[in-house]
């Protein structure tokens, strides 16, 4: 069965290593943050100005000068550190960032990404993310396989404007896992418990590499 | 000592005109200056082109100014769920900008440090780069950005001097020192307004010679978009 | 906790090797690395190109590397009243380039924050241009300056914690927040170090993230160069 | 009689207008802060990273790690801010100060300033010198008009390196204080307490101007 949100969090909590500093972008990926073990140290950066950044408060400890890229309250963690947001993007172009976790609307096969904007519908702006996919060294993105109306959002190209190009890495989806290849394709790598490898060629429109026996995905 | 208080917010506002440029601190509702918007809504200044990150949310921050049309042009990075800000956008009714997040913070810290252009990747290979030059260093493309000015800053902090010097406090910094610097004219409103010599000057954020005006802000609201707790 | 501490000043140097380019915090002798400097002098690391506003004086900071003849190169702005330093250049001893020293501070700058370059009016006609692309903006000139890194920066700060924050004092902060971002390793030393958690995040000057070793320094002498009172 | 450094330190303080942000340069320029009028308010940047500089210290107050652009110890007064060098000169390049003093080896009657430089016999360094003549907006040099052999430093045009091109708005020499004129050449404004005309004119290689009654500058 394919995996809820929550599932895709559990999963991709598994790529964090002890002594990460990872961005989370807004979604699926502040999910992450749940999931992460609890024997690893891993900062997190918030885009707007926080290394370090914490649980969610406490209702009586509610501050509101202290929010996430997403504008979510939240805290700080010891060894944390507060600063502008030029210093901010100047952290993440320099490329200290080891793991950035995004979510997407569309990726192609050549690690093209799109994720902010639907000509004419929707227009949320691009943020952060641009930034972090033209310089971050390890992106992954957490998205949905399909789009509601059952349309592949693993594409050959990407239809939507571009975040960024070929840029992304790896993609956790509710089917599976796949490698971007650096010659192009999407690598099957595991499989969403109870999900086959035919129900995930055929919800794939771009390349897709498919060698050996594909295990299913393990999640605690 | 050099002293840059005002009484009131109108005096700090006094010269904003019809057309200005204004850059807005802030990020999402963060760190907003909360009684300049107000003052600002209430003069009904109009045609204003606007530099902030977000533009507040219908009814609070910069949603405040687009819902009385006072906004001509928004130059922002994420519109994200303001209703009124996507629908005056998608209409065509509002002229928007928007800039990829590192690159707007960078181009007004450029305007503040006399850096007239620099060269950052992100943003090549999308529209964002449309009619920009494109160059490669250590094999990789980067785009030509240019910085950004404005008529005015107006900045929000936590604590003041009479001196200007300025402090932030948590995530309410974010574009606000940037900002503060890029101003022909730069306004604080604060929290809390001291006299100079009381705040240390190992721990202050913005240097007073960036700032043309401060005042204490009446009241913050500082209203939470996204309130999360445990 | 991500801990950065290490336990000694040869920990923290271990693997700095001949021919290395390593970023030196300091202005004068105000705010530098007095413990790495010494532990390369007696490890006798050769072939350095170093990067310094200055080179300290004669018999003390960069000034031991250049009397024991460890450094090849410097990339300074002001020689001063460095004797061995001015000798060494005027004999072409020493490869010498000197930059503006607002240059440095922006290239050093650009080189933490993945600006590969940008333009300054500073240098326009004179040596300083010599090679170099000039553009116009607004009717002036300016040149192309590249960013500058370095495989270790060395940073001297006041107090740190584990992970590797840093708060510098009065103006022994200098150089040395922006060498810290641009180093591929970078070393601190510091008076106080305490467990992370203790130093205010609000207060902090250098992120963590940007070092990767930080220890207490053994002993700090903080000559004065140019001791002035009333 | 020409004027000590002092003299001229003294005259150039009366430049200094209240609430003005000042950059003073090594040498005589740093002697201008002691003849600073009490009535005006003023705030001292030295590019290394402080604004708000105040005077020596006594021999019981004396910090390392408080020094300006020349090294010397120093304090702060209230008001004052510290700050890292990159933010020192993007506050100069922005234009913020208000006045720039300098001092220099040679001036052109085109404005451009040497100070660095003396090929195969000196090298200081431009240090801060060259961002400042690129972006201040409001530069004056501290010199003496001839060197020890008695050839001009004010000249046609500048022999040694040059620092910056076309930045030099007044020259305050031990003989007199000279604009400098936007189509080029010294416009003498006044004569130092007991020089003549003559003796200016004599001094001065670079293109002299001289309109009607030159008056004896004031110092007190």
């Amino acid at each position: 069965m394919a995996l809820d949100k929550y599932g895709i969090a559990k999963r991709i909590a598994q790529e964090v290593k002890d002594g990460y500093y990872v961005n989370l972008g807004i979604g699926i990926p502040t999910l992450v943050a749940n999931y992460i073990p609890s024997n690893i140290q891993v900062m997190l950066q918030s885009e707007n100005g926080l290394l370090g950044m914490g649980a969610f408060p406490s209702k009586d400890n509610v501050d509101p000068d202290m929010i996430n890229a997403g504008k979510q309250t939240v805290t700080t963690i010891d060894g944390a550190a507060l600063f502008n947001s030029a210093d901010s993007f100047a952290m993440i172009r320099s490329g200290k960032i080891d793991l950035t976790i995004l979510g997407a609307m569309e990726v192609s096969e050549q690690g093209d990404i799109a994720n902010w904007k639907i000509p004419g519908k929707m227009v949320k702006g691009m943020g952060g993310a641009m930034d972090l996919v033209a310089s971050a060294r390890n992106i992954i993105v957490a998205m949905q396989h399909n789009s509601k109306d059952g349309q592949s959002k693993l594409l050959k190209a990407c239809s939507l404007p571009l975040t960024g190009l070929h840029c992304v890495k790896k993609v956790f989806s509710d089917l599976g896992v796949f490698d971007i290849l650096p010659e192009g394709g999407f690598k099957l790598l595991e499989r969403a418990p109870g999900v086959s490898v035919e129900e995930i060629i055929q919800a794939t429109e771009g390349k897709l590499i498919v060698e050996g026996i594909i295990p299913e995905m393990i999640i605690n | 000592m050099i002293n840059k208080t005002v009484q009131h917010v109108d005096e700090a506002i006094r010269d904003i005109h019809d057309g200005a440029t204004i850059m807005f601190g802030g990020f999402g509702l963060c760190g907003i200056p909360e009684n300049c918007i107000a003052a600002i809504q209430k003069r009904g200044t109009k045609n204003l082109t606007c530099i902030s990150n977000n533009a507040g949310v219908d009814g609070f921050g910069l949603g405040l100014l687009l819902a009385t049309r006072q906004i001509k042009k928004m130059i922002s990075s994420y519109v994200g769920e303001n209703h009124e800000f996507e629908k005056q956008l998608l209409s065509g009714e509002l002229d928007v900008e928007l800039i990829p997040q590192g690159t707007l913070a960078e181009r007004i810290r450029a305007g503040g440090a006399g850096i007239p252009a620099f060269y950052t990747p992100a943003g090549y290979g999308t529209e964002v780069a449309d009619g920009k030059e494109v160059r490669v260093f250590d094999g990789k493309p980067h785009l030509l950005e240019h910085w950004l000015r404005a008529d005015f800053s107006i900045v929000k902090a936590w604590k003041g001097d009479t001196a200007g010097n300025l402090i932030f406090k948590g995530t309410a910094r974010n574009f606000n020192p940037m900002m503060a610097t890029a101003g022909h004219v730069t306004i604080a409103e604060v929290e809390e307004l001291v006299p100079a010599g009381e705040l240390d000057p190992n721990e202050i954020h913005t240097p007073g010679i960036f700032v043309a005006r401060i005042f204490k802000g009446d009241h913050y609201e500082k209203r939470i978009e996204n309130l999360t707790t445990l």
